[in-house]
């Protein structure tokens, strides 16, 4: 078993090492065929590891080696492997080698492709890192290590600046969030002495230890700042939308399916601090929410069919935390797993799309891409009907678990929950219709060379659209699953970890608000039906684009030019300054100064020696005189 | 006050003092090399007269013995002196110190 | 008493020489006769003869006759061309060695008479020897001012003894040291004191009393400056540290803080002019005048270890002094009489030898390790703070800073490129010289104390 | 006697070298620098079985002035001969690219720095310390001053001056101390002894005189400005010694002779001085942001990494100086990859300017994955050497001074952005005219880099090995000061 938990990051380091030493030794194909086994090793092998968690809550620990030992402080390379990381292990190899498959054929024409595989698997080795580590610190590896994939994978085509503009940005706002989870990390060990989840969470011991709620609430706030940076939330969002320009693989693993949900694992496992500190709870609905809304508002407007999945992939993620911060730590988890189904499967789809379109990303040149593209077509509708929750899809079940826990805790955060999953709807439904519907607007060329993908690039497709549709049904509500007897599963699989929901509402109102919530969305999809298929609006171009808010939120609120101007622009003039105010004129210009005064100093003071005889002598007599002033 | 043939022997401290300090302006003040040395050898002379009244004052020879090879060093010194200023003259033109200058600063 | 007629004899044997004529070999009887001169120093260790009262051949007065009589067969071995090219060389011999006579009695004299008949016989033929190139403006310059300033100084210290014997009756160290021990310390004493400290500083040239020095050292033959700038700083220091170590100690807290204030001044002052000469000789004057500061300082500590002190650092300065103006020397007469820093540009090019052992000499005179400046003037400082004169030690700092600037000026040109790159050959009694001036700079870094205990 | 071999053995190299002539130097320099470090492994191998008295080496040197020719090991030391002497064979191999004129003279001054050097991180005799501090100031100025590029003249000398000037009051600390030893010695153990026994006052100038000489040398803000200048016109050896090896003998310094000579000192004002490292972090951090050539970049990033180091050996815990004397060794490493990697590009590309260069990956891709593992190891990356280093240090410094760590913390922030805007302006984007011909590296180059890239990843997956060299001397030194 322990050997089984050192395997799972082990087969994608693997993998890794033998593409990255071999490089052009190998053929595109075998860099193909070692990078996916090694990822479907790892899948299967995490499968048998979540199979043995699912018969009994045991918790294996293992330890790999001594890491950082210093003093008291030690903290060793170990694992741990229990219900709440088993599932991240289950999404994460599995979404991960549907991805790569589809990779095989995405990435084929590319000359780098050896190079991709490598990164990925270097990814899915650090995000196994991050899930399976046993202390925050082995956390960090991974938490680090992804934010550095994902770095080279944003810039993956670094011979444009753009991506690697892109590239540096996203490392630079996960640093921001990491230097806050660095800090998390010192103040625990300083008030605990540990950093190892076993010896932290082991029960009683954060209630029991003397540490003040504040230093609490500190820690937790320094915990989710590191959230904040890895999982795109106000304020550090802005990088996520950039990061687009990577390959559209690596924005369904890294960027929607796995990566951005760190942050919610680290909450999800840190659930107990979190629920002894409500101020912090707090700051993370309101984070969660506003963080919701600001990507449904700005995902309305884009054209970029990446963008909009961006967008929407920052808005699913505020969602996760506004269930973490009423305390629904098994929604959030629920949602993270079917939000990874059906993001993915949305942006492989787009991926799909792009292909076919010659790498047209602009949904004002698409449109009647139905018949063409026929099992993208179909897996792209599921995809967004699940986003949307429509039921019995996977989105329907994860998001009705999240409002209902919203509406416990407070009726407005339900609105505005529900007005965030109208937004979605529409939004997502309006990307849908301009894409496959109507009538084709791109160039003659692109119209040419429209095809559906080959069938490694569907077949990832088709196996995530079945798991948009079912997935689901493993974290059935209570008020349904007592009618069919189904339990849910997910639940009472998490509950050792994260406890069970405290909230309970009625089973009436809980009908009624799914109720109510189906009807809107589904009123909501045929108003996009009308607008863009029935209508066949099309979105203005640029220059056409009338001002007021529709241009504002096509142009993000100007967040990116807001932090341009208040954040870069003076730490860049503030270098400018260090260096050329301070640097050079002052602590430099002291020392020259020295050297310079020494100098003119020296020149004048050369001129005492006149090179008169009697004036040597006089002053000589009045050194002896002053010798005998001195004495008297 | 002890005396010295009536006179006290301060006043020949001052006297000598006084002769000194002439002798020293006139080394500062002088340019003329001929009497800036003429000037040295009255401050030694000074010095003689100091140490004769004090021996004669302590009733020891040692003073005497002592200005007598002061005025040995003293001529040995004039002749180099003198030959000093000769050869500065065959090569200037002139005595005055105000030509000395060129090593300075 | 050996000593004084070996030196004597010396001096006379060169006039008859001179008469003579026999040029070459008489350099061998010199040496040789240097050589005796050491042999009986060696010989009369720890007997304290005494003669006539008047001068007294103890420990401390043989180590510096050992000291200077080394400097001065290097000084021989460097300047033979200075010697040979002179048609009136048997002059020369005679006065440097009659020179040498007078410092022997300036470090063992135990009489006034013999500190005064000591620095006049010293001073008297370097006046010549200063102006020894009589057709140069600027060496009958030098010797003017010297002569005219020393006689002048000489008139102080006269005064100064004249009052001393006023005030306690006595010429003797002894019995001066017995005097001012046994009564109240009387204005005219203090005022013989004074003067005495004044004349003194201007013969070892610290400051305010050194501003003939720079004049004087930049006129003269620079083998004349070497002379001056090693052995005659030597025995004037060493004349200057006995007579008040064996006359005044009794009364050293009264003078003691003028000591301070001179080595400070003294090391501040000629730190900073010489900072911004380019003349390399009068730019060696200044860092000379330097040195007598930091050699002030042990005459500031004074206590029984600090003749040892004062032994290893003149011993160490005046190595380097020797190797930095010979070598000056050398270059200025391969670089067209050119004395400017410029002359050293492409040294390391011309004559790697040169270049560096030029470099450890200036790296000795900076005070840096692993060269035995660095010893010197580590024992300085620890002196100073023993003390309680932290501030000077400070002030030595800040001079050494400056020190380390003009003399990496010289080491800067000579690891520079130059348009000038003709060889420069060294012939064998300057590479001798400066071989054993380098290995003894090194090797005094590794058993300095073998040196300083010595007295 | 093992300890004064390895002070022996490069000193005897450098004069074997002086005399070799040019023509097979550099294969016999390598040669004579494994050697050393062979012994070094050798020396950590005795230390390892705990048989350390037989690396304590002894004799009187000048016993009338208390100073003996003391020579001494613990786990400290050991680190940082290690560092000096598996750099040294490094640094001779990575210059195997360039024909030096004269090189048997370079290397035969690399030599003797390095023995000074080793010196320096063994003696036990204060005075003997300030020995072989001094010492190796002097090859390394001719280093510059001879093979230095542009406007050497200038910047050796204000380094030189600069750097005496520190000295020099450490000095003055010195023999105050030694001063105070009850039988006035400047044996390590009665100079402890006499700096604790001050009052809280002397103990801050003291330490004060000592913080002078070394925050010159690491250097530390506002005591830099000699570095950049002296970093871009030392030649490439020299650099890396310099930046490597050297800045480290200041940090050492800080750990053998200030904190358990000054304890209550270090208690007391070490705030200030704490404060004063973390201002170096950010204001170099912030400056390094917006240089133009590389060079410069590097040497402004050390500054902020030094100021790090110093922070965290003034907040004096377990941690902190673990993290310390680790980091001092990823930084000497990295510093020499940096370096090589600048050497590299420079010398195919007569440029270190970053805005002329560009796609260097695309010519050259090996190179330029190389070079960003380095860089992630700069910025501190998980995995890499940097990370354990600044974590240990951030952590150590955290329980001192909280406010103090996360100001420091923000290096990691500003590391990413000026680290990550060089290697984007060098090596990526699309090439132009001048780097569309970067020639491949050569073999020689390859093997370097992928040495350094090796010592990066290890040390960074496991540290352990290197923790535990330092881990009880470090424990003995703490005892010693609470």
């Amino acid at each position: 078993m322990e050997q089984l938990v050192k395997l799972i990051p082990l087969f994608p380091l693997i993998s890794f090492a033998i593409i990255a030493l071999m490089n052009r030794r190998l053929s595109k194909p075998q860099a193909a065929i070692i990078a996916c086994l090694g990822v479907l090793l790892s899948f299967i092998d995490s499968a048998v590891i979540f199979q043995s968690q699912l018969q009994s809550f045991h918790p294996v620990e293992v330890k790999v080696f001594d890491w950082i030992i210093a003093g008291n402080f030690n903290a060793s390379f170990s694992f741990l492997v229990d219900p709440l990381s088993s599932i991240f292990l289950m999404v994460i190899t599995g979404v991960g080698f549907l991805i790569h498959l589809f990779s095989v054929g995405y990435m084929k024409d590319d000359d780098g492709m050896r190079r991709f595989f490598a990164y990925l698997n270097l990814f899915i080795f650090f995000m196994l890192v991050l899930v399976l580590g046993n202390n925050f610190l082995v956390m960090f590896i991974g938490w680090e290590g992804v934010g550095f994939c994902s770095f080279m994978l944003i810039g993956f085509w670094y011979k444009d600046n753009k991506n690697n503009d892109a590239a540096k940005k996203a490392f630079v706002m996960n640093r921001i969030g990491d230097l806050g989870f660095l800090i998390a990390m010192c103040l625990i060990f300083f008030n605990f002495g540990s950093l190892n989840y076993s010896t932290l969470f082991s029960p009683g011991f954060l209630a029991d230890s003397s540490v003040s709620t504040e230093t609490l609430t500190l820690i937790t706030f320094c915990l989710f700042v590191g959230a904040m940076g890895k999982s795109a939330q106000i304020p550090l969002y802005t990088w996520l939308p950039d990061a687009m320009a990577g390959p559209t693989p690596v924005s369904a693993l890294i960027h929607a399916a796995t990566m951005v949900t760190a942050g919610i694992y680290m909450v999800a496992r840190t659930n107990i601090m979190f629920s002894l500190t409500p101020d912090t709870m707090t700051l993370v609905v309101i984070i969660g929410i506003a963080t919701a809304l600001l990507g449904a508002v700005i995902g309305l407007f884009q054209n970029d069919i990446k963008k909009v999945l961006a967008y929407s992939t920052v808005s699913q993620l505020g969602l996760m935390f506004v269930a973490l911060g009423v305390g629904a730590y098994t929604a959030a988890v629920f949602h993270v797993v079917t939000h990874a189904f059906f993001k993915a499967l949305l942006f492989l789809g787009s991926g799909s799309v792009i292909h076919a379109m010659s790498g047209e990303q602009d949904i004002r040149h698409m449109g009647g891409l139905k018949k063409k593209l026929p099992i993208t077509y179909l897996t792209f509708l599921i995809g967004t009907l699940a986003i949307s929750g429509i039921p019995p899809l996977a989105g329907f079940f994860s998001k009705d678990q999240i409002l209902s826990e919203a509406f416990a805790h407070n009726k407005i955060l339900f609105a505005l929950g529900l007005l965030v999953s109208l937004m979605t709807a529409f939004y997502m439904f309006r990307l849908f219709f301009l894409t496959f519907h109507g009538s084709f607007r791109g160039t003659q060329d692109q119209e040419h060379h429209l095809h559906e993908s080959p069938l490694n690039m569907t077949l990832p497709l088709i196996v995530l659209a079945i798991c948009a549709v079912f997935a689901g049904f493993v974290g059935v509500p209570h008020v349904i699953g007592e009618g069919l007897g189904i339990h849910n599963l997910f639940e009472s699989y998490l509950a050792p970890v994260l406890g069970s929901s405290s909230s309970h509402i009625e089973a009436s109102i809980e009908w009624m608000l799914m109720g109510l919530t189906t009807a809107l969305i589904v009123a909501v999809i045929l108003y996009a039906r009308h607008l863009f298929v029935s209508k066949n609006s099309v979105p203005e171009s640029d220059l056409q684009m009338q001002a007021g808010f529709k241009k504002i939120a096509y142009n993000k609120f100007f967040v990116d030019e807001f932090y341009n101007k208040v954040f870069t622009q003076p730490l860049d003039k503030l270098s400018l300054f260090l260096e050329k105010g301070v640097d050079v004129p002052l602590v430099d210009g002291l020392v020259r100064g020295i050297g310079k005064l020494t100098q003119s100093l020296a020149s004048i003071t050369r001129k005492i020696q006149t090179g008169n005889t009697g004036y040597y002598a006089i002053v000589f007599v009045f050194a002896i005189l002053l010798l005998f002033i001195f004495f008297i | 006050m002890q005396n010295l043939h009536g006179i006290p022997i301060d006043y020949y401290v001052i006297l000598s003092t006084a002769l000194f300090c002439v002798g020293a302006l006139g080394v500062m003040l002088r340019r003329n090399a001929i009497i800036i040395f003429m000037c040295v050898e009255l401050m030694l002379n000074a010095v003689n007269l100091l140490l004769v009244a004090f021996s004669s004052y302590f009733g020891d020879s040692q003073a005497q013995v002592f200005v007598f090879f002061i005025m040995a060093v003293a001529a040995a010194e004039v002749a180099v002196g003198l030959a000093i200023l000769i050869m500065i003259y065959r090569n200037a033109g002139t005595s005055d110190t105000d030509v000395l200058t060129k090593l300075k600063w | 008493m050996k000593e004084l007629i070996i030196l004597s004899a010396l001096g006379v044997l060169s006039l008859i020489a001179g008469l003579l004529r026999i040029k070459r070999p008489f350099m061998v009887v010199v040496i040789a006769g240097l050589l005796l001169n050491i042999g009986f120093c060696i010989m009369d260790w720890n007997h304290n003869e005494n003669l006539f009262n008047m001068m007294t051949l103890d420990n401390f007065a043989l180590a510096f006759t050992i000291l200077s009589s080394s400097l001065a067969i290097l000084w021989f071995i460097v300047a033979q061309a200075y010697f040979q090219n002179s048609n009136t060389f048997s002059d020369h011999y005679a006065l440097v060695l009659f020179a040498m006579t007078g410092g022997l009695l300036m470090v063992s004299f135990t009489n006034m008479v013999m500190l005064f008949l000591g620095i006049e016989v010293l001073s008297i033929p370097l006046f010549v020897l200063a102006g020894s190139h009589k057709t140069s403006m600027r060496s009958n310059e030098a010797a003017f001012k010297y002569f005219l300033l020393g006689a002048f100084a000489s008139a102080f210290l006269l005064f100064g003894i004249a009052l001393l014997y006023g005030s306690t009756g006595h010429f003797d160290n002894a019995g001066i040291s017995a005097f001012l021990g046994a009564n109240k310390l009387s204005g005219m004493a203090l005022a013989g004191i004074i003067l005495m400290l004044g004349a003194m500083t201007f013969k070892v040239s610290a400051a305010p009393f050194h501003f003939w020095a720079p004049d004087v050292y930049q006129g003269s033959p620079t083998m004349i400056t070497t002379f001056m700038a090693t052995f005659v700083k030597t025995v004037a220091f060493a004349g200057f540290f006995r007579l008040f170590f064996l006359s005044f100690m009794a009364v050293r807290s009264e003078y003691a803080m003028v000591f301070a204030v001179i080595a400070a001044l003294t090391i501040l002052v000629s730190n900073l002019i010489a900072s911004a000469q380019s003349n390399v000789k009068r730019l060696l004057a200044y860092s000379s005048i330097s040195h007598a500061g930091f050699m002030v300082i042990t005459l500031l500590c004074m206590n029984n270890s600090s003749a040892g002190v004062l032994l290893y650092y003149t011993l160490v300065y005046s190595i380097s002094s020797i190797i930095a103006f010979s070598i000056f020397k050398w270059v200025k007469t391969h670089s067209t009489e050119n004395e400017e820093i410029s002359a050293f540009n492409g040294l390391l090019r011309r004559s790697p030898l040169l270049a560096v052992v030029m470099t450890l000499a200036l790296l000795s005179m900076s005070g840096i390790p692993p060269l035995s400046g660095f010893m010197a003037k580590y024992m300085v400082f620890t002196a100073a703070i023993t003390n309680g004169y932290m501030w000077v030690a400070i002030c030595g700092i800040a001079g050494s800073l400056m020190a380390v600037y003009y003399y990496f000026k010289i080491i800067m040109a000579m690891f520079a490129d130059a348009p000038e790159t003709s060889e420069i050959k060294v012939p064998g009694n300057l590479k001798f010289v400066l071989i054993v001036c380098s290995i003894a700079l090194i090797a005094l870094m590794l058993f300095p104390s073998q040196i300083s205990s010595l007295i | 006697m093992l300890t004064l071999l390895l002070i022996l053995i490069p000193l005897i190299s450098g004069f074997i070298l002086l005399f070799t002539g040019s023509k097979n130097a550099r294969q016999i320099a390598l040669v004579l620098s494994l050697i050393e470090f062979g012994f070094a492994l050798f020396a950590l191998n005795i230390l390892k079985s705990s048989a350390t008295e037989s690396l304590s080496y002894s004799i009187p040197w000048i016993p009338s002035m208390g100073i003996s020719f003391h020579l001494g090991m613990d786990g400290i030391s050991m680190l940082m001969v290690l560092l000096s002497t598996l750099l040294m064979p490094l640094i001779i191999y990575s210059s195997f690219n360039k024909r030096y004129s004269n090189s048997h003279n370079l290397y035969a001054l690399m030599f003797i720095m390095q023995s000074a050097m080793v010196g320096s991180f063994t003696a036990m005799d204060g005075f003997l310390f300030y020995i072989f501090w001094e010492v190796s100031l002097i090859p390394i100025f001719f280093i510059i001053l001879m093979w230095g590029g542009e406007n050497r003249q200038k910047t050796t000398f204000k380094f030189f001056i600069y750097t005496l000037f520190g000295s020099l009051f450490m000095l003055l600390a010195l023999i105050y101390l030694y001063l105070h030893t009850s039988t006035h010695s400047f044996d390590i153990q009665a100079l402890y002894a006499a700096g604790r026994s001050l009052s809280l006052t002397e103990q801050g100038l003291i330490m004060g005189a000592f913080f002078l000489a070394f925050a010159i040398k690491m250097p530390i803000f506002p005591f830099h400005t000699w570095q950049p200048s002296t970093y871009v016109a030392a030649p490439t050896p020299g650099v890396m010694l310099l930046g490597g090896v050297m800045s480290k003998m200041a940090t050492y310094g800080l750990i053998r002779w200030v904190l358990p000579m000054v304890p209550d000192g270090v208690q007391e004002y070490g705030y200030l001085i704490i404060s004063l490292s973390v201002v170096s972090i950010i204001y170099a951090s912030c400056i390094a942001i917006i240089q133009k050539d590389f060079k410069y970049l590097i040497a402004y990033a050390s500054i902020a990494h030094m100021g790090l180091i110093s922070a965290g050996i003034f907040a004096a815990n377990m941690q902190s100086l673990q993290g310390s004397m680790v980091e001092m060794l990823s930084h000497g490493i990295n510093t020499v990859g940096l370096f090589f990697v600048y050497d590299i590009i420079y010398k195919r590309m007569h440029t270190s300017e970053m805005s002329k260069l560009g796609g260097i990956r695309g010519v050259e891709s090996r190179f330029a994955f190389m070079f960003f593992i380095i860089v992630l190891s700069n910025v501190a990356l998980p995995f890499t050497n940097g990370f354990i280093g600044e974590f240990l240090l951030i952590l150590g410094v955290f329980q001192t001074n909280m406010l103090a760590a996360s100001f420091a913390g923000l290096s990691i922030i500003l590391g990413a952005v000026y680290m990550l805007r060089a290697y984007q302006k060098m090596m990526l984007g699309e090439t132009n005219s001048l780097t569309s011909h970067f020639p491949k590296l050569e073999k020689q180059e390859l093997i370097t880099l992928s040495i350094i890239v090796i010592l990066i990843v290890v040390m960074g997956v496991y540290p352990k090995p290197i923790l535990d060299i330092t881990e009880s001397s470090i424990q003995t030194l703490l005892k010693g000061i609470q």
